[in-house]
Formats: C-alpha cells, structure tokens, sequence
C-alpha cells in the first residue's frame, strides 16, 4: 500500500519534472511534447496502443524467455567447455556490434515476416548481457568449494551443475535484470524489421508523421512494460535466492 | 543407535599412504624440502606443528589440491592413485549457504551423481543427530553458528566413505564437552580406516591419535612419531599421556 | 485466388493509395489476387528481399533502381505508381534561403538515399554552386524537425507532398525547389519492381491492371477512397494524411503498366554523368512492360 | 606468440564458417557476401574504412569512459541515498525503454551534428549495464564485513569506499564488459541519427547504394573494435583485481 | 620494544558495562530471555559455554549488531551509549581480500577517514611482529594459513583503542605455543580496559580471565562468575587453577 503510494509520488514527480522541462526549454510540440498533450494522444489513442502494446509485449516475454535460456545455456557452454570459450566467444561478441539493418533482410528472409524475426532480434539484444553475467560468476567461484568437490570426485560437469551455477546465480540475476530493462528496446529494434504491428511500428509510424504525442505515448507504453519487468524480474531473483542477503542498508543519510 | 552408526566397515582392505620427499615453494620461501610422512594403515595419525608451518599445504598436497615440486613423491600400500580415495575436511567449513543442512551433508553423493537413496539420507540424518544437530535438517547454514557450522562439515566428512581420511583442525571452533564427545564419534565412525588429522590440541592428539607427529621449522622438518599406548579414544587423566603432552609441547616450542 | 505478396518502400502512406484501395475495394481480389501488403522500416530492404525471392513484388525509385541493378540485383520495373519526382529540396519560407544560390556554405540535411548527392549537384551547379559549397549532414527519421528546429538549412530528400505539409501544419511554411525544374531530368519516383525471372509472371498483369483500376477509382470518387484507405488505420486518418492525401491523388499514374524508356535511359545517362554508375545498361534490361 | 597462433587459427576458422554459411545457404552477394568479397572491398576502400573508423573508434572510445564513469557514478548514488533509488531508478529504467529515433531530434537539438550527440547514445547504451552490475555488486557484501565496519565506526560513506565498492567491483568489471562489447552499436547508433562521417554513416550509404560488401567490410571493422575492447577490458580487470582468482579450470573435456 | 607495544593507557577511565534482561528469539526459538552479564570496568570477563548456545549472539547484542527484543537494555558505567566505543573481533577473521596486511590492520583508522599517519603504522607494523608476522605486511590474506589470518585479525583489533573489547574464539586457529603467546600480548595490550572473550579453552579462561561465567542450556542461563586469583597471564600449573578447571568442565557439561 505504501509502497503502491511512493510509487504514484514518484510518477507524479517526474512527470512535473518533464512538465518543467517543457516550460524551461520552451522546446515546440514537435520534438518534447508535454505530458498533458501525451495524455491526451494515450487516451485518444488507447485501443491503438493496446492492440499494438500487446504485440510487443507477447514479443518481449517470449524474447526474454529465449534470451535469458540461451544466454544462460551459452554461458555454461563457455564455462564448461575451452572449445566454447575459443570459438563461441568471438562470434558472440561480434554479434553484438552487428547493426540491425545489416542483418534485417536475412532475417526476414529466413524467418518471415511475423513475430519470429522480432523475438530474435530481441533475443539478440537480451542474449549477451546474461552470457556475460552468468560467464563472469561462473569464473568467479570461492576456490574453497572448488578444492572440496574435486576431492569428492566431481566430474567438471557435475561442479558446474552442483557448485559454479548455484554460486553465480546472484550474478546471473544481475544479468537478467538489465536483460529485462532491454528487452523492450530489443522486441522495438525488432519490429524494425519490417512489421505491420507492435508499438515499434506505431512509434516510426508517428515519428515520420510527425504524431510526436503519439510516439511519446507510445514511449511512455514502452517504459511502463520496462519498470514493471524488471520490478517482476528484481522480486523473482529475491525469492530464487533466497540465501543471498541483499545488504543494501535500509536506514540512509539524506543527500 | 550405535549400532547403527558405527560405520560400515570400509570395503576395501585399510590403505597405507606415504607421502616422501615433497618439497614446496610459496614465491621464493621454501616451505619444506625433502618432507617424508608415512600414514600406517588403518591408523590414526595426528599432525601438530605451529601456525603457518605447512600443516594445511601437506594435506593438500596428499589431497591433489596443492602442487607439489619434484621429487615429491605420494605412493599408497596398493600402488593405485589416491584420486577419489579421500575423504577432505579443509580448515573453513566449506559449506555451501544455498543447501540445506542435510543437502550439504549429502554433498558428495549428488557431486558423483548419485542419487542419495533413503540408506544414505538416513545415515546423514543419524549423524547429524551425533553431531547435535539433530532437528536443523532443513535449515540453511547462514543460520548455524561457527561451531554448529564446523559440525555439518564433520558429518560430511564422515558421510564420505573413504579409505582416507584428511582433516585439518576439525574440533577448533567446538567447546571441550562436545569437542570430547565428537572425538569418539570420529573415531569410531573411522575405525579401521587410514586418518591424517591436524590439530593444535596436544591432548586431543594424545586421546585418538595412535601416531603423533610434530612439523616445526623453515624449511619445515618432521619430528619422530610419538605413540601413546592403549585403544582410542583414550582416558586423559592417564599420567603416561600426560607426560608425553610435556614432550609434545616441548616439541612444539622447539 | 493466387497469393501475391507486396513489399511496401515505406510504412503506409498516401502514396501507397492505390495499393490499399485496391486491396480495401476488392479489386485484388476480383482479379483473382491474394495481395499481402507489407512494410519495411528500411526502404533499401524491399528491392534486396526481391532479389533474393523473399517476396514478389516491391515498391521502390527509378534512381534506386538504377544502382540497384547497376550493382547486379536481378530486378526490372513492371509498373509505376507516381510518375513524377516528389523529392525536392525544401527550405523554411520565412528563412535566409531564397534560391537555391543562398545554399552557399550552409547545411543541408538528408536522409541517406544514395543518390542525393548526384541530386543536390546537379541542382547547384545550375546556380553556379558545387556541393563542395555545402555541408551535407545525415539526419535520418528528422527531416522535418532538424529543419524546423534550425539544425540544417535545408532538406533534400524531402516528399512534396508529405513535409511541405508538415512545415505549413507546423505554422513554419516551407519553400520547395523541385528537382525537375533545376537540371535534373523527371523520373518515376514510385515504381513496381520484380525479379527479373518473373517479370512476364501472369499474376503481375493482373495486378497491375487492379492497380489501374484503383487509380482510376480514385480520380472519380475521391471521397470514397479516401475513407477506405483510413479503414482500420485510424493512425492516418489525421491533418497531415488528408492533406498529403489531397497533394499525392494528381501525381498517381493514370497507366501503371505504360513504361517510357526514352525517360528511364535519360535518367540512366544522368546518373552516369554524375558518376554514380560506370555504364548506362539498355532499358529492356531493368525496365519492361508487362506482356 | 601462442595466444596470437591461437587468434588467428580462431579467425581463420570463422572465416570458414561464414564462407560456408554462404555456400550452404546459397544467399545472393546483396544479402550476404562471401568473405573474399568483403576482404577486397575492405582492401580497396581501405582509406574509406580507415577514415570513418577512426571517427567512430573516438566515439566509442570516448563515450565508454564517460559511460562507465557515469554508470559508476549513478551505481554509488544508488547504493548510497534512498532518495536516489527512489527518483533515479525507474528514470534510468525508462530512459532504455526510450528507443532512439524518440529521442534523437532532442539530442541533435541540444548537442549538434557533431561527435557530441554520438557520444551521448554511446553512454545511454553503456550507462545501464554498468549501473546495473556495480549496483548489484554494491548490494551483495558480505554481511560480517558490514558488521566489522559498522563497529568501527565507519561513517556509510566510508562504508561505501572502503569495503562495498571494492568488494564490488568483480560485478563491476562485469558490467563494463558488456559495456565494452555493446559500446561500438552505441556509437553507430548515434551515427544514424545524424552524422557526416563514422562507419555508421558509411555503412547506411553502403546500404543505400547496394554496396552490400562495403556495409559488411565496416561491419567486420566494427566487429573488430568489439573484440580489442572486449579483450582490453578483460585484461584490465584482471589486472585491477588481482586479489579475485580466476576459478574457471584451465584444463578441460572435449565437447 | 615492550615499551613500544604496552598499549597507550586508555584515555577515558575504564568503563563498565552491564546487559540486562536479555531476550533473543530466532524463527520461534527462544535463545535466551532474562539473560545478564557484567563486565566489570578495566577487568576481562571469560564467556564459556557449549557450541550453539548463543555465545557469538550475546556479544553481537553488546556491539550493537543484533537486534536484541524488549526489554533487553545495555547499560554502561558513565551512561553514555557505547556505539564507537568498542573493538569487535569476530569468529571469522574477515580480512578483506584486496587490502594488504598492513592495510587490514589499520583498517579502522581508514574507515574512520583518518590518513594513518607514521606513528599508527609504526604501531600497526610492531603489533604484526608481536603476533609473529614480520615481514608479510606487504602480503594479501590469500597468502596466509589459517592461523595466519586469525593472527591478523587479532592485530587489528588490538589497533583499535577502544574501552571495550569484543573477542570472539580470537585464539582457536593456534597452535598451543603460539596461544600461550599471543594470551600474553593480548593481556598486556588490553590492561586497563574491559573486555569480553568467548573462549572453549577453560585453560585459556583460567590464564587471562578475571571472571569466568558459563552459558548453558536453551533458553540460555548465565552461570555466577568465577574468580581466578593472582595478576594475569596466570601459570596455568598452578594447582587451584586446576580445580576451577575441573569446576568449569563441570557446569559445561550441566
Ligand atoms: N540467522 C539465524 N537464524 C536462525 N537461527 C540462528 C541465526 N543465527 C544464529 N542462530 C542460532 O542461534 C543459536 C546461537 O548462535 P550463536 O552463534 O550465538 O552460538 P555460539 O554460542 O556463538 O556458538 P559457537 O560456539 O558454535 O560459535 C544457534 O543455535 C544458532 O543456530
Ligand atoms: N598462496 C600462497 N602464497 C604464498 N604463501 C602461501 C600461500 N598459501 C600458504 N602460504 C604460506 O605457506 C605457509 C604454510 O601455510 P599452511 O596453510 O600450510 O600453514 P598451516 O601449518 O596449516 O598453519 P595454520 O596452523 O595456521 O593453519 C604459510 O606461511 C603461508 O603464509
Ligand atoms: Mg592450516
Ligand atoms: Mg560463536
């Protein structure tokens, strides 16, 4: 209840901030719109951008879905096998620097017109910050357990399986939460790609018509489905982990 | 009960292990050189020495963990490799805070794959009712206090059924009554097997240690074997082992 | 009904009318059609997706084209939709530029197309300027806004009948210079392309002939199209839309199939003097009518 | 010299593999070129490349110390004041919800045509990884190390520097890893937006002309500048950690 | 160099300290409830008592990192609240990994953003030579034996100048000569200033404690203090000595 209070606080906040921007730049409509001009293009405009939200959103959770898993099974791949690390490494990071426009067409072409090429472009984008995240912890083990379980007679697959993997969840999760505020960037990304729906359609779609309150609505839509993915992401990780305190100290100084 | 606990006798025949002329250097100091230990089978060799001495290196090396330079040398009474022979309780307690208690006592049996059958989730729960903690199956270790901690890593150990057995201060963190009750619990868990334990406590070394052997010096040598009489676990008040304790200490001060 | 699928240059707009009334109408479908329109957000993808069998047909540019097979995509041109230019090069009314000597050491904004700058050069060197006297700068998605907001002096690349209407909409009029009227030959700005190997394909004729049907439809009821175009596209039933909407309806081909080689093969040797394209192919190898 | 055989024996053999990509898939020059042709596309246009990488290796370079500086920065606010989780978070979140295209105009307007408003995309791609990791870092001390603190006499802010960011920083370096692998598509993207010059600008001329091997030429570039950083990164961190073993086991199975 | 290390006479008089009524339940388990103890000013007052009982909570109570329940109240001589007035050693040594020796001992003064200047680190540097690690200020924790790193742990509470001492087990990890040692130093450190030891050697107890008590059974009772004779460090072959040992044994085993 407090923290549903704090929240709206929070909301009513930065949209007076935004308001005050408006005022202070005195930046016309067409580049910064108020919020009021938004609100008014969201209401306007609500069945458009459900039906469109919806799109994205189906894109995002299954991109996130297939990100996090093939993220997670790559980082394993890499931490249990040199192979991985020497050939699947340099493939992973060049993808990253691959721009879509390039890579646009072969998709289309390979994967059609509808929601496949979206989500793998969102699973593009999800795909290395959990590689990384999950790899990183999983090179990061107390060499202690390590020692222990070699002396148990572990096979390196069941030390991966039994102490790398559950000692780098915490930095898995870290992972999947910057994953889950990218995700919606990535499903957008996607519907560049040649798409007739989703809310990265409406977006180009206003922006080379110039809706500017559109788009900013449909931006606000978009970060709306950030913020709640990632509170929903931050609360599983508490409950997966439930060994792992998060020291963050409660009572705080004021700036 | 007892019954029940005393543990199975160990498949195979006791090992004999002898580790001989091992030598070790930490970034230029030579820790030892031409180091030998002979660990006789089936007994209870106990393993004192001051702080930083090298105690900790040699078990690792005799558990593969440490590398050795030449010419050391590890060779075992049936001449097979020692991997997967050994039971390890290192100095820290090793626990793993995501498992339960019981899952960390069961530890070596899911690392080897095995799915722990009832037989064995009964003998972890038996001798986490030897250690005292019985009732805390289910609680995470982040829970236990420092000695409740070292007392899951002991179980673990005995759970391991190995002809083997290296560990490095077990009984450290644990006060002197239960230090002596989980004394006879070690040693009869271990019977018949071949033990390389190190402690500080010269009279724990005198009640179950059936070979005691003080390592003093840089380069660290390794003193004769000293070996109290009579069955373990022994009687402390017995005024034979105290004097060999003054010859322990005096060791020791060396 | 044969299944046909189209790859727009763009997301739907007033230039596309013909397709989409022809589609909202029916006319597709009573010429035995199955039409699946698509859009692109990259216009350059449509002529590749061609090439490479991803779709059957898709709207493009003459001058595009030109390179596009000058590179060795195996495309030709089956139909036209609008037969004139709309690129132009447009400044705000009320700003410095008056002519198109004013350019002179000015910024200029465009969105990559690939050929602006044979474009712009031709258009300044009948003012005695040469692009060496400008500054181009890409901006992409912001003709418009970098215009209006006074980052660029003028635009190239923009539509006639889209950011002309824009500016006014925005209460910033703009001026255009039309490319025709400075030195560059007229060209077809909105064409059909399709593989080379399909060309002759019977369902392009009967598409086309639907395309024809829809123009013509247009012309006499604009009214009615206007309304089925903004069906189920509320999106662009907007100020914006119906003024370009309005602007676009005179610039359709009245006969998208009719091909005027003589035009195309000027064009080519333009683009050649501006060195774009090493040699000018003949026409019948890029550009047919539909038997 | 090894480590170098090894690189180039891995190159070589991803080389293969596009090369058979391309015979596998049979694809057309204009949607993927074969490696010869990217490589006598490169070496022709070497100036080009040359010229417009160097724009946008500056980019890159700069807007990854500026990025990770204010992703540090924002991180150690976070773990610090209530107040900054409460107001800077969900805006951090919101802004990489904000796909670019909405934002750029702003950019431009504020920031020119030139280096700066690149820049500026390049920190907003890197900025959350790194908050993100560092914050997740900060938030996972040991507890007893808090508790020895506390008792200390230690002020939060001593707290702060002297037992949680370096206890941090393994998730930290984490965190600029990903940052130093998605940095050059930061780059490009803000050479979309607008721009004269950088390999983004030349590979949507590229584009736009069909000189599909040229794009991929200044792809495999940017590729390129993805691995170096990755790999300087990697050796910095290691370097700067030398107190945090790396546990992943040298020795290993075949897959 | 004895009259370099005698600890600076504390600058405030010495401070008693007494909790009172102390009531701690963990998940539904009562640990203790009514649960006092006095620490006289300038004395060393022994805490004893089996593995578990709540020794290691009660001291975190005093240092102010437990949430103690109502109506627990902690009292000190002058009335004023005891936050920044305690050094606190806990069970772990809690190094930190990436701060040299040196470093970690003189970690307070860092915390509390004083530049330690070359009288602290001169003191910091003999502190280490006292608990026998000359010449590895330089190196990082990783590089120590267990006892080692307990070594360090104890320095660095012994840096700190504070009118209350919280050691917990600050001797378990050493060998029986280094204990006897380190007692010593610790003693000569901490004169004059009060201090609480959990300790599972009684012998240990008996060297350097002014009052022993024993904690025992759950929720936990405080036992009444016994009071060794004679100036600290005792010789621990004194023979009353050894009948308060064979008394304490008694109440660990009640
Ligand atoms: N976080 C916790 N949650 C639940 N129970 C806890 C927690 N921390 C400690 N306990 C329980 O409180 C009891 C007292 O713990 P404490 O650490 O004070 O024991 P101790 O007397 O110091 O023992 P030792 O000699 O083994 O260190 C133990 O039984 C322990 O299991
Ligand atoms: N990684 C390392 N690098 C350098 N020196 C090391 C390293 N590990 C251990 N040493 C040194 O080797 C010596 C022996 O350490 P070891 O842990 O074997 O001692 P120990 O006899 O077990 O002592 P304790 O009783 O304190 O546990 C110590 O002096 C220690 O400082
Ligand atoms: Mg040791
Ligand atoms: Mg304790």
């Amino acid at each position: 209840m407090r923290a549903l209070l704090r929240g709206l606080v929070t909301l009513a906040v930065l949209i007076a901030g935004w308001q005050a921007l408006v005022w202070a730049t005195g930046l016309p409509r067409y580049l910064l719109p108020g919020p009021l001009a938004v609100a008014d293009a969201m209401q306007r405009q609500a069945p458009l951008l459900w039906s469109h939200g919806l799109t994205t959103l189906t894109e995002i959770l299954i991109g996130l879905v297939a990100g996090v898993a093939l993220g997670g099974v790559s980082a394993l791949l890499l931490a249990r096998f040199r192979a991985a690390r020497r050939w699947l490494m340099p493939l992973l990071l060049v993808s990253q620097a691959i721009p879509v426009f390039a890579l646009a067409p072969l998709l289309v072409l390979w994967l059609g017109y509808g929601m496949a090429s979206k989500i793998a472009m969102a699973v593009l984008v999800i795909y290395f910050p959990v590689t990384t995240a999950l790899f990183d912890g999983l090179r990061r083990t107390d060499p202690g357990w390590l020692d222990l379980a070699r002396t148990m007679g572990a096979s390196p697959a069941a030390i991966l399986w039994n102490i790398r993997l559950p000692a780098a969840l915490p930095a898995f999760w870290s992972g999947v939460r910057v994953a889950a505020a990218v995700a919606p960037i990535g499903a957008v990304i996607g519907e560049w790609v040649g798409s007739s729906s989703g809310l990265g359609y409406l977006m180009l779609h206003a922006n080379a018509r110039m809706q500017i309150d559109l788009l900013f609505a449909a931006v606000l839509v978009l970060g709306l489905f950030a913020v709640t993915l990632y509170a929903a992401v931050d609360a599983v990780a508490r409950r997966a982990l439930p060994w792992q305190p998060d020291t963050q100290p409660a009572e705080d100084a004021n700036p | 009960m007892l019954a029940a606990m005393t543990a199975p006798m160990p498949a195979t025949p006791p090992l004999s292990v002898t580790v001989s002329r091992a030598r070790l250097t930490y970034g230029g100091t030579l820790l030892f050189s031409d180091l030998t230990l002979d660990l006789p089978a089936g007994r209870t060799t106990c393993l004192l020495g001051p702080s930083g001495v090298g105690k900790t290196t040699l078990l690792r090396i005799l558990a593969g963990l440490a590398e050795p330079e030449p010419p050391t040398c590890v060779t075992t009474g049936d001449g097979q490799p020692l991997a997967g022979r050994i039971a390890y309780m290192a100095q820290q307690d090793l626990l793993l805070p995501w498992l339960t208690i019981l899952d960390n006592v069961l530890l070596g049996d899911r690392l080897r794959h095995r799915r722990p059958d009832s037989g064995r989730v009964e003998r972890a729960r038996a001798l986490l009712d030897r250690v005292g903690l019985a009732g805390r199956e289910r609680d995470r270790p982040a829970a236990l206090s420092g000695g409740q901690r070292q007392r899951v890593a002991l179980a673990r150990t005995l759970m391991e059924d190995k002809p083997l057995v290296l560990m490095d201060e077990p009984f450290s963190a644990l006060d002197a009554i239960t230090r002596l009750r989980l004394q006879e619990t070690a040693a009869e868990t271990l019977a018949g097997r071949t033990v390389l334990m190190v402690t500080h406590d010269p009279l724990e070394a005198l009640r179950i240690g059936d070979h005691l052997h003080v390592m003093t010096g840089r380069p660290a040598v390794m003193g004769p074997a000293l070996e109290p009489s009579g069955p373990v676990p022994r009687r402390v008040d017995d005024p034979g082992l105290l004097a060999l304790q003054a010859e322990l200490l005096r060791r020791l001060a060396e | 009904q044969d299944k046909l699928s189209v790859m727009l240059d763009w997301f739907v707009n007033p230039d596309h009318a013909p397709l989409v009334v022809a589609q909202e109408k029916g006319f597709f479908k009573d010429a035995g059609l199955e039409v699946m329109l698509t859009a692109p957000a990259d216009p350059n993808d449509p002529p590749k997706l061609v090439a490479a069998g991803g779709t059957d047909l898709a709207v493009s540019y003459q001058p595009q084209l030109i390179l596009q097979v000058a590179e060795g995509l195996p495309l030709v041109r089956v139909g036209t939709l609008v037969s004139t230019p709309l690129n132009s090069v447009v400044v705000l009314r009320d700003g410095p530029v008056k002519t198109l000597k004013d350019l002179k050491g000015r910024k200029i904004g465009f969105s990559i197309a690939g050929f602006e700058d044979a474009l712009l050069g031709a258009m300044l060197e009948k003012h005695g300027l040469s692009l060496k006297d400008v500054e181009l700068v890409n901006v992409n998605f912001s003709l418009s806004p970098s215009l209006l907001s006074g980052q660029v002096d003028a635009v190239v690349g923009a539509f006639r009948n889209f950011e002309l209407n824009q500016l006014e909409i925005e209460k910033h009029p703009g001026r255009a210079f039309y490319p025709e009227e400075e030195g560059v030959p007229p060209y077809d700005e909105l064409i059909l392309v399709a593989h080379k190997a399909k060309a002759n394909d019977p369902r392009v004729k009967r598409f086309l002939a639907a395309v024809e049907r829809a123009t013509l439809y247009i012309l006499n009821h604009p009214e009615e199209s206007q309304a089925a175009f903004v069906k189920g596209r509320p999106e662009l039933n907007d100020e914006l839309n119906r003024r370009a909407w309005a602007d676009t309806l005179p610039r359709f081909s009245h006969s998208p199939a009719a091909l005027d080689a003589e035009r195309y093969s000027r064009f080519a040797e333009f683009l050649k003097a501006r060195g774009l394209i090493k040699e000018v192919a003949p026409v019948d190898r890029y550009a047919v009518v539909v038997k």
